[in-house]
């Protein structure tokens, strides 16, 4: 089992989905057993894959180039013109993302039997995740940009039907359209850029592109476009400004499907596709610059309004859009390395702040941090575990997110310039003083929901174990990094080797700077600590302080508003126009004028015939004169 | 392909005139006899043109399974071959063989439900069928003119007497400007004929013939316009959302799945095969009407609050790909039409069953008055998704193969408008959701709590035209070999 | 020796003259009258034809024979026809036989 | 049903005509014989002019009187002026022809349909609305005519007298079908005219 | 002179049409004493009908000629068949309605043989007179046919109309054929073809106004536009059956008389008068189609529709050719089929509702599906829908006018022949759409049974000749090769290779 094999990750999970989808009603428990054990497979698979791209990694001449692993016709046109393989590729990258995705979606599946336990649809639900999940294979082993899209549309689709699974409320199904419909917009970009890079490159296939693009076989300013438009589907994706507004409100979604897919998984599929198109970026820099002002922007901003947000969920949605826009940063500096340590190290605490809440919420029934409070006494597993997210969160060594947003902020530093790094060093207090708020608001100070309280215990373990695992990997994921950890997962050359093939540079790690990283963050703790410990009343201090403001961030800087004024105004406007051009000028006038002028002329024509002899006479006379005249003259 | 599946080429037509004489003999009252009749003829259609699609060889690009039979020679300005009853397959016509045959069954089943004057409407359903397979497979270009009139003949009794709201003038106005249309198809072959100088209708022999630069310029936007109308070409589609709304279900299907492919089909064979300069010379237009008609139709659909309306509207969306497509005058992007036509149909057929099957019980199609209909029938519901999803060019469903390939095409030659027609895509997208959203989801209306589920018969249909929605999403070679290798090597002027 | 163009102009003349009674005239009797006024600048036509162009097969002659016999054949039943619409609306007026029209 | 006596109309029609006739006539026939003894024109076209003359003037009486009875006479004029150009250019046989089937088998048909109609009752109706039109129309038709006749170089042979034997050879050997087709003609002519005018006495019977 | 052919047996059709016309009539004056009842009078005019035409077809292949008047070939040999069926048809489809509206039945029928002898005069003739005097003994036939409906005052009316407009038209058509027989110098087709082949400068005006003149006369029988205005009022006026019999044999004829004039005797002038037939068509198709979407009376509405189906065959005069000419007869003989299918269905509706009103045949898909379909296929067929013979005799008429380079021309006829569609939808819609007048508009089974009681039989007469007239379109419009062949070896004869 190796390499080749690839494919059967996602084909495992898509025959799970079929059998789970169609026949769920018949299957005991209705069939999650099913799915968890194919992800289990999954897992075993994924492991021996990798275990087959270390032993190339082992040969100290590493081949991430094994060629296609698997290639299969989809399409030919034109003896080799227009061809769509189903082909795979395993690379570092892969390797990371396999490795995220795999043990994300197990921890979520099993979490899931607990807390969708009495679920109607609970066979879909697993049917859905079990489709998610192979979608998301599909995309990150993908060697064909084509089928990344595939792929890319299928995460798509599974997150809608997972934000819209509670479809009854009709916030939901909002949700769910305002999901899909954004990242479509981004989509039409990813496809045009994929067709754009087709065009001159005669191939989708990603290394011939890429090989393609090194040899300068774009023009500058076509490939710069193109990577825009490129770019333009991971913004979607993942939710970076202007199209992040989808986001927040996709947390309608059942939890652990946010921690599985708006948190580690799919939205990251977005730095997926940038960092391994990299080496195209790296042929445009304008292109490059505008992903790092696009994450700039998106982490900076997305970060006050987690300020401010009160539904726990928001909170950590937006802290993920803001944590994708570092990774964005990252992206548009060249780093692939920093974002997708990131990205991995992200995942695991993100996820496990997302199970965290839904185990809150979960015993209370309310996500609202105003009705919540001093849920420590009632859910100490969940409390801890969330409390160690949400310091990987903020930043705070040894954890994981301290390693990889140290890197992130190192880059900026060195690779960018002192405004980038200035923002983002704010970002990162601003970070940790949500994350504080969050925290302090739902474990701490009084119960202030009362109902809610005293309902509330201690999750199951079936929750409770992914928790704790998540936990553990929060903790240490961000070691990986360290050569001797590598080496002892078996990366010969520690995983940084891994991550930076192409030219090996080592991990950043600079005492000083970590020192003041650690400071900032703690920093941010401290005001959070300072203004909310024990007072939730402060929240209306802070409104009543900047009430524009607040404002502006509660109502997100108005984005939302202003895109349904587009809709409304703009596009349904334009329709009204079209519908009223329709309806009067094609068919009114167009089609039934065509009609009725023929009709009318018959009318009038028919009064032609008098009835009176004379005059039927008459027209034969004139007939014959007339032609007679007519014949005289030409002759 | 053997030349002795002409044989079964020719079955294809005969059979459902044959049903429909040996349905004039069946007493009406005799439902038993008519289902058990049509049932059979249409499972029997069916399994002909699957085993037609799968024994055509994709390697050859020529006409396969030719046969002929000669119906007049050498008479008034007949030549040699004069008019033949001959029948003949490429790679264009098989999958609309194909296509003809998945929704002639499900339309056949879901008109099981039919109470009033079945007979009737069989007999006329099974017409249109005949015509339709018949213009598909036919190589002369007068039976091929006749056959296309035939499939349009009905019409205008299915939705007069069979169909709902405006039916009258739905019939009259889809009739007559599908009639009208036919004008321009008419003068066009006149001219076709008359400049060959063949003195036969061989359109095998058309194909080759020559044709003064200036003729085929002028008579081929009259081919364009004549077929382009029963396309729903813009802005001749004016018949098409009234039309589809006043039409019972399975006619819509036939309609919007079959009918309007004839035309795209028409365009391909009397004006792309015939007059290639003309095809070349006109080809931007193509574009701008294909595109102008995606951008037109869907963003009409975003107004549109009746189910049939939206769904009218989005065939002419729709169909402008296709048109699009077949301007590009490349392989791919023309191998796109017509996978879109194959796919457009398909989905299509799927909508109007849908609709059809919720409209047979509420008796109202407005949007705005149904809410959380997912609760009250699942099964449609997650058809209809699926369908929606379809149109939207999901990838793994059939739509997407069909756009991308017209995407491709269109981005080859024109980028702009490439990016205009992905940009479709997400308005597609956008009245498709903001419709399930409204309709499917949120609190369900009580005032529906008495629907019940499509019936098996529905469900069965629906279920045939996802999994051919399906196949051709997942895999879609089959289809795009057969294409493609015909439009390269038979369409003078296409580039690869 | 009279010019064959004096008894065309001759005849066309009163073709006119009778196609002017036809479209003229109201009473059906009296567009009978004119009408076989036309009818005699046929027979003038033929009779001269015959004369003067064919003068060994003389067919315009026979022609004009059977062109007057007709004639009377058709004063005869257009006279039977007319009296009938007479009896139904006690007028000979043709205008006023318009229950017809339109 | 007040009916007007038929003789009495028929003096006032021959006294009026003839007076209106002679005032006319004499001095066309004046001027037409000084051209004669001028030698301008021979013997027969003098009297081609004189019956051209009187056929016009009696086809304008037919087309152009308001009595009904005097035009249906004008006709009667106009048939045997036909017919003296029938004898000028040979033809006796029609000429005879003409006189007994017009002079009188015609107009006796025509004058019993103007009476049966009492057409005469309502003078003023003679002529219709669209008269402008017909007499625009009608010189125009003239004029066209004319044109053409004038315009033409006529072939013109010799003229025969046409000998009654050939004429009969010819009438009912060579065109002997199409005679026999004439007499289903006049067949159909008569049972129509029977059928039709017929007042029917035997309804009862269809029934 | 001598060398004349006067083989009297080359008219054996014509003398039994005669024959059976004497015989109708005196069996009708005598039938007391002869004790019979009047039913064997449209026995007997069948059964002549049925031997004019068997006997007919004792002359197929024959080219000979009758006194140089009459030509009895294959062209005359189509044209007796297709009138003596014609006359068949309609005598035994309308035998119901002329017994309960007919007083003078054997003049009745006897009008009918007779409007069919000279019809087939028309065709066979070879020279003007012989024509001329068919077209007479054609017209007096029908004008005493027309007027025959004695209790219907507008059968009085359409009389009127149609003598005295027929005496006019009668009037221009001799006049022209004068000035032709001035031009040409002959009556013998023959022998105006070859004078006028050797030039025509002299008589160059005349001929010209001749043919003006000819074209008139002849399109008043044809009933072309401006000398069509008879056509609607005396469709509507006649009895039912010789409006049938006008719009079929009466067309027919003067389209036969057209092609055998125009296409061999005028020939050599053909440039003189193509545009003005051409302009002709043109008018006539525009015009009657047009006005046809205002009619609400279904004799009216099949009168304009036929001057419609008149502009559409003058095409095919224009582009004179052989393969013209055979396209006109064949749609000629579709046009009869379909037309005869309609004016039968027509009869039998009337013969049981009495109405003519489109209006009239409301929901007549429940209350007789048989003869609904019937009158849906005929229209259908007359806007030429395909399956039916109006689509295959229409597309080869006008491909055939296409190749004679009226493209233009066509193209509108194409369209003419969509308004045409219009029109008999608005009938199809009345018998399909609408329920029959006074039925509740409901489904329910009691309702359904109820319905049936309303259902009524054809007689058995109308049974036969409406099937087997529905028969034949099928039959034309799926297979017209062995029409199309007849009609291809009628016409040899006129373009000898």
């Amino acid at each position: 089992m190796g390499m080749e094999q690839v494919g059967l990750l996602p084909a495992i999970l898509a025959g799970a989905f079929v059998v789970v989808a169609l026949f769920n009603a018949f299957l005991p428990r209705r069939g999650d057993w099913l799915v968890i054990l194919a992800m289990l497979a999954v897992i075993v698979i994924g492991f021996l894959v990798i275990k087959d791209f270390q032993t190339y990694f082992h040969d100290g001449e590493f081949m991430p180039r094994g060629e296609n692993a698997y290639s299969f016709e989809w399409v030919n046109i034109g003896d080799g013109l227009f061809v769509i393989d189903f082909s795979t590729w395993v690379d570092s990258i892969t390797v990371v993302m396999i490795t995220v995705v795999s043990i994300v979606a197990l921890m979520v599946m099993v979490y899931s039997v607990g807390y969708m336990h009495g679920e109607q649809r609970y066979g879909w639900y697993y049917a859905v995740l079990a489709l998610f999940t192979a979608a998301m294979l599909t995309l990150v082993i993908s060697g064909n940009l084509l089928i990344t899209y595939f792929a890319w549309e299928g995460v798509g689709l599974a997150s809608f039907l997972l934000i819209g699974f509670y479809w009854e409320r009709q916030s939901a199904a909002e949700a769910a359209k305002k999901a899909f419909i954004t990242t479509r917009i981004g989509d039409v970009g990813f496809l045009i850029g994929i067709i754009l890079l087709w065009r001159e490159a005669g191939t989708f296939d990603i290394q011939q592109i890429i090989h393609f693009a090194e040899e300068g076989g774009f023009g500058e300013t076509y490939l710069t476009v193109t990577m825009l438009f490129l770019f333009m589907g991971a913004v979607g994706k993942s939710a970076q400004f202007p199209l992040h507004v989808w986001l927040p409100d996709a947390m309608e979604g059942p939890t652990p499907v946010s921690a599985l897919i708006h948190a580690a998984t799919m939205v990251v599929a977005g730095v997926y596709l940038v960092a391994r198109m990299m080496p195209v970026f790296d042929q445009v820099l304008i292109a490059r610059d505008v992903v790092l002002y696009t994450g700039l922007i998106t982490a900076a901003m997305a970060a006050t309004m987690g300020l401010v947000a009160s539904d726990i969920k928001r909170v950590l949605a937006f802290s993920t859009v803001s944590q994708l826009g570092f990774m964005f940063v990252a992206l548009g500096l060249g780093s692939v390395s920093a974002a997708m340590f990131h990205l991995f190290t992200h995942a695991f605490f993100k996820a496990l702040l997302f199970l965290g809440s839904g185990s809150v919420i979960h015993a209370t029934e309310r996500q609202e941090v105003e009705y919540l409070g001093g849920l420590r006494k009632k859910q100490p597993i969940t409390a801890a575990t969330f409390i160690i997210g949400s310091l990987a969160l903020a930043g705070i060594i040894p954890l994981a997110g301290f390693w990889s947003k140290d890197e992130i902020l190192h880059t900026s530093l060195n690779e960018g310039s002192l405004p980038v790094y200035v923002v983002l060093a704010t970002t990162a207090v601003l970070t940790a003083i949500y994350t504080t708020r969050l925290v302090l608001l739902t474990f701490f100070g009084e119960p202030r929901d009362h109902h809610a309280y005293d309902h509330a215990h201690e999750s199951p373990r079936i929750m409770t174990m992914p928790l704790l695992i998540l936990s553990v990997l929060a903790v240490v994921a961000g070691f990986v990094v360290f050569t001797p950890v590598g080496k002892a997962l078996g990366f010969s050359g520690g995983i940084t080797e891994l991550v930076f093939v192409e030219e090996p540079e080592k991990f950043h790690f600079d005492g000083a700077f970590a020192l003041g990283a650690t400071l900032s963050a703690l920093f941010g703790i401290g005001i959070g600590l300072a203004y909310w410990w024990g007072r939730a009343e402060r929240a209306e201090r802070a409104r009543s302080w900047a009430p524009e403001l607040h404002a502006l961030l509660v109502n997100r800087y108005y984005m939302d508003d202003l895109y349904q004024a587009i809709i409304n105004r703009v596009v349904l406007g334009a329709a009204a126009v079209i519908a009223l051009f329709d309806k009067r000028v094609v068919n009114e006038s167009g089609i039934d004028g065509g009609a009725q002028s023929v009709s009318w002329f018959g009318f009038r024509l028919k009064f032609l015939q008098t009835g009176k002899i004379p005059n039927y006479a008459l027209a034969m006379a004139v007939g014959v004169v007339a032609l007679a005249l007519v014949a005289f003259r030409t002759s | 392909m053997s030349s002795n599946d002409g044989y079964l080429l020719l079955a294809l037509f005969l059979i459902p005139l044959g049903t429909a004489v040996l349905l004039m003999f069946v007493p009406s009252r005799e439902r038993g006899a008519i289902i058990a009749l049509t049932g059979a003829a249409s499972f029997v259609l069916f399994v002909l043109s699957v085993y037609l699609f799968s024994r055509f060889d994709y390697e050859g690009a020529q006409f396969q399974g030719v046969k002929a039979w000669t119906w007049m020679e050498n008479i008034g300005f007949l030549g040699e071959k004069g008019i033949q009853l001959k029948v003949g397959l490429d790679g264009i016509a098989a999958p609309m063989v194909l296509l003809t045959g998945i929704i002639t069954m499900a339309g056949t089943w879901v008109s099981w439900k039919i109470q009033h004057r079945t007979k009737d409407f069989f007999i006329l359903l099974y017409v249109l069928v005949a015509g339709v397979y018949g213009t598909f497979v036919m190589l002369d270009l007068f039976f091929f003119f006749l056959l296309y009139e035939t499939a349009v003949l009905p019409m205008y009794l299915l939705i007069a007497v069979w169909g709902s709201t405006r039916k009258e003038y739905g019939a009259m106005k889809l009739m007559m400007m599908l009639v009208a249309a036919s004008i321009l198809i008419f003068t066009g072959i006149f001219a076709i004929f008359s400049e060959a100088g063949l003195a036969s209708f061989d359109l095998t022999r058309l194909f080759g013939a020559h044709y003064d630069p200036t003729m085929q310029k002028i008579f081929f936007p009259m081919i364009a316009i004549g077929c382009g109308t029963l396309g729903g070409m813009f802005p001749f589609h004016a018949w098409s959302p009234d039309g589809h709304a006043a039409a019972p279900t399975a006619v819509s299907m036939l309609h919007a799945g079959v009918l309007m492919k004839l035309g795209a089909f028409g365009i391909i064979r009397l004006g792309f095969q015939i007059l290639p300069e003309g095809a070349a010379f006109w080809a931007p237009g193509l574009i701008t009407v294909g595109i102008t008609a995606a951008l037109y139709g869907a963003i009409s659909a975003l107004r549109q609050t009746d189910l049939k309306l939206m769904s009218g509207f989005s065939s002419v969306s729709h169909m402008g790909y296709v048109f699009m497509g077949l301007g590009t005058l490349n392989v791919v992007g023309m191998s796109g039409a017509v996978l879109q036509m194959f796919a457009h149909g398909v989905m299509t057929a799927l909508f109007f069953l849908l609709i059809g099957g919720l409209y047979d019980q509420s008796h109202n199609r407005d949007i705005p008055n149904f809410s959380g209909m997912a609760k009250q029938m699942p099964i449609w519901s997650i058809f209809f998704i699926i369908g929606g999803m379809a149109s939207l060019g999901l990838p793994g469903l059939s739509g997407f193969v069909a756009e991308l390939h017209i995407f491709v095409g269109t981005f080859r030659a024109y980028p702009i408008v490439g990016g205009l027609a992905v940009l479709t895509a997400a308005i597609t997208a956008t009245y498709l959701l903001r419709m399930f959203s409204q309709a499917f989801f949120g609190e369900m209306n009580p005032r529906w709590s008495g629907l019940k589920e499509i019936t098996w018969t529905e469900r069965a249909g629906a279920t045939v035209l996802v999994l051919s929605i399906l196949a051709l999403g997942l895999w879609p070679s089959p289809w795009v070999d057969r294409i493609s290798t015909t439009l390269a090597h038979t369409i003078p002027g296409v580039s690869l | 020796m009279i010019p064959l163009e004096n008894f065309l102009v001759l005849s066309g003349i009163l073709f006119a003259i009778g196609f002017y009674g036809v479209l003229a005239r109201r009473s059906a009797i009296l567009i009978l009258v004119s009408v076989e006024l036309m009818l005699a600048a046929v027979s003038i036509n033929f009779v001269a034809f015959a004369s003067y162009l064919d003068p060994d097969f003389f067919t315009g002659i026979i022609f004009s024979i059977f062109v007057i016999v007709v004639a009377a054949a058709e004063v005869g039943l257009a006279l039977g026809i007319v009296l009938r619409a007479y009896r139904e609306r006690a007028t000979a007026n043709v205008d006023e036989a318009n229950n017809l029209k339109w | 049903m007040q009916r007007i006596a038929l003789p009495s109309q028929i003096d006032r029609v021959i006294v009026g005509g003839s007076l209106v006739a002679g005032a006319v006539l004499v001095p066309v026939l004046v001027v037409l014989i000084a051209l004669l003894g001028a030698d301008r024109i021979s013997g027969p076209e003098l009297v081609w002019w004189l019956l051209a003359l009187i056929i016009v003037a009696a086809a304008l009486g037919a087309v152009l009187l308001r009595n009904v009875v005097r035009a249906a006479l004008c006709l009667v004029i106009v048939a045997l002026g036909i017919a003296g150009m029938f004898l000028l250019l040979a033809s006796e046989f029609l000429a005879l022809v003409q006189v007994l089937v017009y002079g009188g088998g015609v107009t006796i048909l025509l004058l019993f349909g103007l009476m049966l109609t009492n057409a005469q009752d309502d003078p003023v109706v003679q002529d219709g609305s669209q008269k402008p039109f017909a007499f625009g129309v009608g010189i125009a038709l003239g004029a066209v005519i004319v044109i053409a006749m004038t315009d033409a170089t006529w072939n013109t042979g010799t003229r025969s007298v046409v000998a009654f034997r050939a004429l009969g050879d010819r009438l009912y050997r060579d065109f002997g079908v199409p005679f026999e087709v004439a007499s289903l003609v006049l067949l159909v002519a008569l049972v129509g005219a029977i059928a039709i005018s017929r007042r029917d006495r035997d309804e009862e019977e269809v029934a | 002179m001598s060398d004349l052919n006067f083989d009297y047996s080359l008219l054996i059709p014509e003398f039994i049409l005669a024959g059976t016309a004497g015989v109708v009539l005196l069996a009708d004056a005598f039938r007391r004493e002869l004790r019979v009842s009047r039913s064997v009078l449209p026995g007997i005019a069948a059964v002549g009908a049925l031997a004019a035409g068997a006997t007919s077809l004792l002359f197929v292949n024959e080219h000979d000629n009758f006194a140089s008047l009459v030509a009895v070939d294959n062209f005359t040999t189509f044209f007796r068949v297709l009138f003596a069926a014609t006359l068949f048809v309609v005598v035994l489809g309308s035998y119901e309605f002329v017994s309960r509206e007919i007083r003078h039945q054997g003049e009745f029928y006897a009008m009918l043989v007779l409007m069919t002898l000279g019809a087939t005069f028309l065709a066979a003739a070879q020279e003007l007179l012989t024509a001329y005097i068919g077209i007479e003994l054609l017209s007096f036939s029908a004008y005493v046919a027309v007027s025959l409906q004695k209790h219907d005052p507008r059968s009085g009316e359409a009389g009127l109309k149609y003598v005295l407009l027929g005496g006019v038209a009668s009037a221009i058509l001799l006049y022209g054929l004068s000035l032709i027989y001035g031009s040409a110098g002959s009556t013998s087709y023959a022998e105006i073809g070859a004078r006028l082949a050797d030039g025509t400068e002299d008589v160059h005006l005349p001929l010209l106004l001749g043919l003006v003149m000819l074209i008139a006369g002849l399109g008043f029988k044809a009933s072309a536009v401006p000398f069509h205005m008879w056509t609607p009022d005396a469709y509507e006026g006649a009895p039912l059956p010789v409006t049938a019999m006008l719009s079929t044999v009466s067309k027919a004829a003067a389209f036969a008389l057209f092609l055998r004039f125009f296409s061999g005797p005028l020939l050599p002038v053909v440039d003189d008068w193509r545009w003005m037939v051409a302009v002709i068509a043109l008018l006539t198709m525009v015009v009657g189609n047009l006005i046809a979407v205002q009619q609400h009376n279904i004799k009216r509405l099949l009168a304009y529709s036929s001057i419609g189906q008149v502009g559409f065959m003058l095409m095919a005069i224009t582009t004179v050719s052989d393969a013209s000419a055979s396209a006109l007869l064949l749609h000629m003989g579709g046009y009869l089929i379909t037309n005869l299918a309609v004016f039968m269905a027509v009869i039998a509706f009337y013969n049981h509702t009495g109405t003519e009103e489109i209006s009239g045949f409301r929901g007549l898909a429940e209350t007789n599906p048989y003869l609904a379909l019937v009158i849906t296929a005929g229209l259908f067929s007359l806007s030429g829908m395909p399956l039916l013979a109006g689509f295959t005799t229409k597309f080869i008429l006008f491909q055939a006018a296409a190749d004679g380079g009226y493209l233009w021309l066509v193209s509108i006829a194409v369209v003419m022949s969509t308004v045409s569609l219009y029109y008999y939808l608005m009938v199809v819609r009345q018998m399909y759409v609408y329920e029959p007048a006074g039925q509740p508009d409901a489904d329910s089974a009691t309702v359904h049974d109820e319905r049936r009681e309303l259902r009524w039989r054809v007689s058995p007469a109308s049974y036969v000749t409406t099937g087997a007239l529905l028969l034949a379109i099928v039959f034309v419009g799926i297979y017209a090769t062995p029409l199309l062949t007849a009609a291809d070896r009628a016409v040899a004869v006129l373009f000898p290779a």
